[in-house]
């Protein structure tokens, strides 16, 4: 295609720059040389792209290699491994996935021809640079990834690690993170619905910021990333491309962060919700309209990946005027139009009958828009400029034919030491006085302490289908106001455990963020994940990885619910010294009616308080180790996954026959942090007895009140429903225990024989920690 | 008493969203003129005493550290007032 | 009655607003910014959101709209209209309403279940309610500090144009704890908290006695409809 | 092309939150010299063309009506450049 004369108005007219490095004097002068190391390509990938292409690449063609073949883009570390999941599925396992790995975010059928698409994606070098932007973007940017599924996107979820909360630089890094994502979250009007915020010493030159976005639709509207149809025509819509972001791709996810973008380009990018807020509104107008054959976002990499994917995913060919590109800064040059990374923009496939009514919708929403080419069948993805071709690819050897690297793998020369040195060994307080201050220590302890500092900026209300976030376990969305049919989703990491074992610690993520979605009353059926390490080419780090997905897809084969997407981030570190392995994960569950969803606290008189599950002496890497002993070594708890298995069937029918007032996880901090925390909850308080669990599961007071053994959880249940919720239980041979009840004139949480602390101390001691470090909004 | 004024403007290489929103409203509102808006800020300082070159210097480092992030933004200009300006 | 929500580009919260005026039984008309036409309804509503990214002063661009002459024009001859947060910071930039509203005094977003007494319960969508009663509505806004010079605070305070006072916290710095105020004639009311939200129990804000359970939003919708029935 | 930059401040006797946490923040960095902090806007418009009468009274016009709200600010001054201005 020649400029389509019709849109001729769209096409910028800009002044003559440099001439293009084209296809032709690639082949012309082979011998040229190519700054490819500074693009982050190693010398045998150079050497692999010529041996592709029969020719040196021109500029252009080396700036989409460079930042398709980078860590970010092409798995090339991970791909081996993330098979895993792929491969270890039960047919009953892909019963509801309509659309698995591979895609933008994977889909799942939750009934009544609705479909849930959800996905979790890491920020985490941009937010460092620049905390605001690099978070906002973030939130764009797995935005934008729903969307492109046909989904309207529904809610966010954010997942924050930061330094020590006392380190000189954390306060600037959390202002800037949890601004950023309110900003650019609530502007687009998306409720968020939880997330996770930890500090530690080892993510403090190198913060994870984690993102996840949902997105609802009918199972008729999923779209997906393909350009079919030769002479369909290929339309870039939504923000203008400028000079933002280039070489974020390949230098922030390669080795060398620090070290500059390939021009003096900042690499930063700036977001702008607002025009994205009008991208969405835009797109499912298209959608409703069936004015798009294929859909593609536009992220890392922007239109080199755009192209190249949408061209591998479809007929195989494409060609594209890459002059049609509306630019904000006439000054780029081909290579920077190819790699820029501005946000806020999507591509189109769109039949050539329907595009009148394409450009009518986007005209409506003021969304500047215009056609770049179209599909071929010559199976080469060609890219011309200033009416010379600069790109002739096949599009598969950059988008999907990339690299793929065996990396080496070692076993941890430290690890073992770490795990002979249990946290067993550490003084247990016995005296009830220290218990009491050991318990409030740990209340306001940073990661304990309440989190609303952050999630008080965090709009939970629009769109008014939030049926439950934050602080409950699982955020809770109504999908279908007709039914009530809803979702939760809950994610999860503890770095600690997986620096002890990582097999083992991305198993406990997967466990806990399973039972997170099941206390809400949701049954899981579905997993999410962002598997946040450090340097892949550290054969230690290499081997926590490993583990992590071994451990992580066994998992998910045990609990018999798939893992339908999810993104790697590498090169977490400071120097050489990778961050301890955080794999997020997130689990999704399905509740039928979220009339019957079940809250994290205790909101009447007079319930009885049980204990699901039994407790060991489990202080290994704990939140007791780590805040009052400053300890991190041992083995993590121990995780049984088909008990998870049978509680979340056992919490989904106690939510299922309303028998459930509340129920809470036990996690980092055990049973006397999930006690204080139901207390907190809605402020009613408790009268709790420890005496039968002591003698049953032979264990002494500290570690009855801060193990952290898993498949536990408390819940209340109403008097009347006492003896329906016993046989419950007992028809389901799950260990279960009354260990209180709840008592809302004592104004306190009582442990009998222990301690008792009134509310207002407790509700003081957990709030005061993040605004007393990063400063008082309004009155508490 | 003298008042120090220090402006900073969005990088040029970088989206000001700001800057385009106005500019669009602009449009809407026949104004055809102007090719482009960008929206900076400006900060007026108030000094106790006289504007010494120490002060001066802190100023100018203060633009740079506290008034602007220089990953997104640019210093443009540091002038002193001998009082504060009036519309 | 049919009542309209008019939704501009960054509007985020009118869908929520149409689904409030059904619940109180009304019919919402989606309105659009770019059109000159309010298709005969007889109540408009402002939603809330971000309109253009709130960039330049929150309400400015978006009061710029093709669809405010006529809004203001109906606000003029009587028509009830109702702001709701950024809704409320486009009757302020189009003078409908006095005041002005700045970044929060702490200079955050900021979300919370927020008490308000009612101060007017004599305006077109305030007249269901008592006055001096509490009530809770979502709050949520990060420009939401009301302010005006001297004088103007003295008049409204005087008139009874503050519809309705921040109890317990001033989330944002507001000047005399002013969380909505009215035109001198009653018909047109604006306020930073959220209404829309607190009209189906469920969804709402916790109360003493049940999770999501408050609907003290509802009245506002009613009141309108209501008072159109009557006449 | 020609740059016309317009700014707007605060109204001197409404509260500047802004202004006033940056103030606290230099008094926290030590930075004593400084007895007041505000924090208004500049709106760098390019225009095409040539600056006549006519556009910059639309500008003014502009100033007043969009570019400031007069219950909270001033537009303290409109001042034409012939270039943008580099730091
Ligand atoms: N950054 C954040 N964004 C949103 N919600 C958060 C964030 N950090 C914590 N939360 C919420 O605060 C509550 C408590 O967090 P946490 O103690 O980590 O939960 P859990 O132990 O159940 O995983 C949860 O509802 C969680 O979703
Ligand atoms: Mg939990």
């Amino acid at each position: 295609m020649s400029t389509d004369n019709d849109h001729a108005e769209l096409i910028d007219v800009r002044p003559e720059g440099p001439k293009p490095d084209t296809v032709a004097d690639a082949a012309a002068t082979p011998d040229k040389h190519q700054p490819y190391e500074a693009l982050g390509l190693k010398a045998d990938e150079y050497a692999a792209i010529r041996e592709i292409l029969g020719r040196r690449p021109t500029s252009g063609e080396l700036a989409m290699y460079s930042v398709m073949w980078s860590e970010h883009c092409s798995y090339k570390s991970s791909k081996n491994y993330l098979r895993q999941f792929g491969q270890k599925v039960t047919p009953a396992m892909k019963k509801d996935l309509m659309v698995g790995m591979g895609e933008n975010a994977g889909v799942v059928d939750v009934g009544g021809g609705w479909a849930v698409t959800f996905k979790v994606e890491s920020h985490n070098h941009p937010s460092y640079i620049e905390p605001f932007q690099g978070a906002a973007t973030g939130v764009g940017g797995i935005v934008r990834d729903i969307i492109s599924m046909g989904a309207r996107p529904v809610a966010v979820m954010d997942q924050l690690r930061f330094g020590a909360i006392d380190a000189p630089d954390t306060a600037r890094v959390v202002d800037g993170v949890v601004g950023g994502i309110s900003f650019y979250a609530n502007c687009l009007g998306l409720p968020n619905i939880g997330g996770e915020t930890y500090f530690d010493a080892v993510y403090q030159g190198n913060p994870l910021v984690n993102a996840l976005a949902v997105g609802v639709l009918r199972h008729e509207d999923l779209h997906l990333a393909n350009a079919r149809g030769v002479r369909n025509k290929v339309v870039l819509f939504g923000a203008r491309t400028g000079g933002d972001g280039i070489g974020g791709a390949s230098i922030l996810a390669s080795d060398t962060f620090s070290s500059g973008g390939p021009t003096k380009r900042p690499a930063v990018q700036v977001g702008d919700p607002f025009a994205e807020k009008v991208l969405i509104e835009c797109c499912l107008e298209l959608f409703r309209g069936e004015l798009v054959e294929g859909i593609q976002d536009l992220g890392a990499a922007g239109i080199s990946c755009a192209t190249s994917e949408l061209a591998s995913n479809g007929d195989g060919g494409m060609f594209i005027e890459l002059d049609a590109v509306l630019l904000r800064d006439p000054s780029l040059t081909a290579e920077e139009i190819l790699m820029s990374e501005s946000q806020e923009r999507m591509m189109a496939v769109v039949r050539p009958d329907k595009l009148d009514d394409f450009l009518a919708v986007t005209a409506k929403w003021d969304v500047e828009t215009s056609v770049l080419g179209e599909v071929t069948d010559t199976g080469r993805l060609v890219i011309n400029w200033r009416g010379e071709e600069i790109v002739n690819v096949e599009p598969r050897t950059v988008a999907v034919d990339g690299p793929v690297y065996d990396r080496p793998v070692a076993y941890p020369s430290w690890i073992d030491a770490l795990q002979a040195d249990s946290a067993s060994r550490l003084a247990r307080p016995t005296g009830n006085a220290v218990l009491r201050e050991q318990f409030l220590q740990l209340l306001g302890s940073a990661n304990l302490a309440d989190k609303s500092w952050v999630t008080n900026q965090y709009d939970t209300y629009v769109l008014g289908n939030t049926a439950l976030s934050f602080p409950d376990d699982g955020g809770m969305i109504r999908v279908d106001e007709e039914s009530g049919l809803g979702f939760a989703i809950a994610t999860d990491a503890n770095g600690r455990y997986c620096q002890l074992d990582p097999k083992q610690g991305a198993r406990l993520a997967l466990a806990e963020a399973y039972r997170n979605v099941a206390v809400t009353g949701a049954v899981p059926a579905a997993v999410t994940d962002c598997l946040n390490f450090g340097s892949p080419e550290d054969p230690e780090v290499m081997w926590q990885f490993s583990q992590a997905v071994e451990g992580l897809s066994d998992g998910c084969l045990e609990l018999e619910i798939p893992v339908t997407g999810g993104n790697v981030s590498f090169y977490n570190q400071t120097g050489t010294k990778p961050i301890h392995p955080t794999p997020v994960v997130g689990v999704l569950g399905v509740i039928q009616d979220v009339a019957k969803r079940v809250p994290s606290g205790w909101q009447d008189e007079g319930d009885n308080i049980y204990l699901l599950g039994t407790t060991a002496l489990e202080l290994d890497g704990s939140a007791w180790a780590g805040v009052v002993h400053d300890h991190l070594g041992g083995r993590p708890p121990a995780v049984d996954l088909d008990a998870e298995k049978q509680l979340a069937g056992l919490l989904a029918a106690g939510a299922d026959q309303s028998l459930l007032a509340a129920a809470h996880d036990l996690s980092d901090g055990g049973l006397a942090q999930a006690l204080a925390e139901s207390v907190l909850r809605f402020g009613v308080g408790a009268r709790v007895w420890l005496g039968e669990l002591l003698e049953r599961d032979g264990v002494d007071v500290a570690t009855a009140l801060f193990s952290e053994s898993t498949g536990r959880v408390v819940v209340s249940v109403p008097r009347e429903d006492d003896v329906r919720f016993r046989g419950l239980c007992e028809g389901r041979g799950y260990p279960v225990l009354r260990i209180g009840v709840t008592d809302g004139a004592s104004d306190s949480l009582e442990i009998q024989d222990v301690f008792t602390v009134p509310l207002e101390e407790l509700r003081r001691t957990h709030r005061a920690t993040l605004p007393d470090h990063f400063g008082a909004t309004i009155p508490q | 008493m003298p008042t120090i004024v220090v402006e900073v403007m969005p990088k040029a290489e970088l989206l000001d969203p700001q800057g385009k929103a106005v500019a669009g409203a602009l449009v809407r509102l026949g104004k055809n003129a102007f090719t482009d808006v960008r929206i900076g800020k400006r900060f007026e300082l108030t000094v106790e005493g006289e504007v010494t070159e120490a002060v001066l210097a802190d100023v100018r480092q203060l633009a740079d550290d506290v008034f602007s992030n220089s990953v997104i933004e640019d210093v443009v200009s540091i002038t002193v007032l001998d009082a504060a300006p009036v519309a | 009655m049919r009542v309209g929500v008019v939704t501009f580009p960054g509007s985020l919260d009118d869908r929520d607003a149409q689904r409030a005026v059904r619940l109180a039984g009304g019919e919402p008309v989606a309105l659009w910014h770019g059109e000159h036409d309010l298709q005969g309804v007889e109540a408009i509503i402002l939603p809330g959101g971000f309109s253009y990214g709130d960039y330049l002063r929150a309400g400015a661009i978006a009061s710029l709209s093709p669809i405010m002459t006529e809004v203001v024009d109906a606000a003029n001859a009587g028509m009830p209209v109702l702001g709701i947060c950024n809704g409320f910071q486009m009757l302020a930039e189009a003078r409908l309403i006095p005041g002005a509203h700045t970044r929060n005094a702490h200079q955050q977003f900021i979300r919370r279940d927020q008490v308000l007494r009612v101060e007017n319960a004599s305006t077109d969508w305030t007249s269901g309610f008592s006055e001096g009663q509490e009530i809770t509505i979502p709050l949520k806004n990060a420009d939401g500090r009301f302010i005006a010079d001297a004088e103007t605070i003295a008049r409204i305070e005087g008139e009874g144009q503050v519809a309705f006072r921040y109890v317990g916290v001033n989330p944002n710095g507001s000047m005399d704890d002013i969380a909505g105020v009215s035109n001198a004639r009653g018909n047109v009311v604006g306020l930073m908290p959220h209404p829309e939200h607190a009209t189906e129990a469920g969804f709402g804000p916790d109360m003493p006695d049940a999770m999501s359970s408050g609907v003290d939003g509802l009245t506002f919708f009613t009141s309108v409809i209501e008072r159109a029935l009557a006449k």
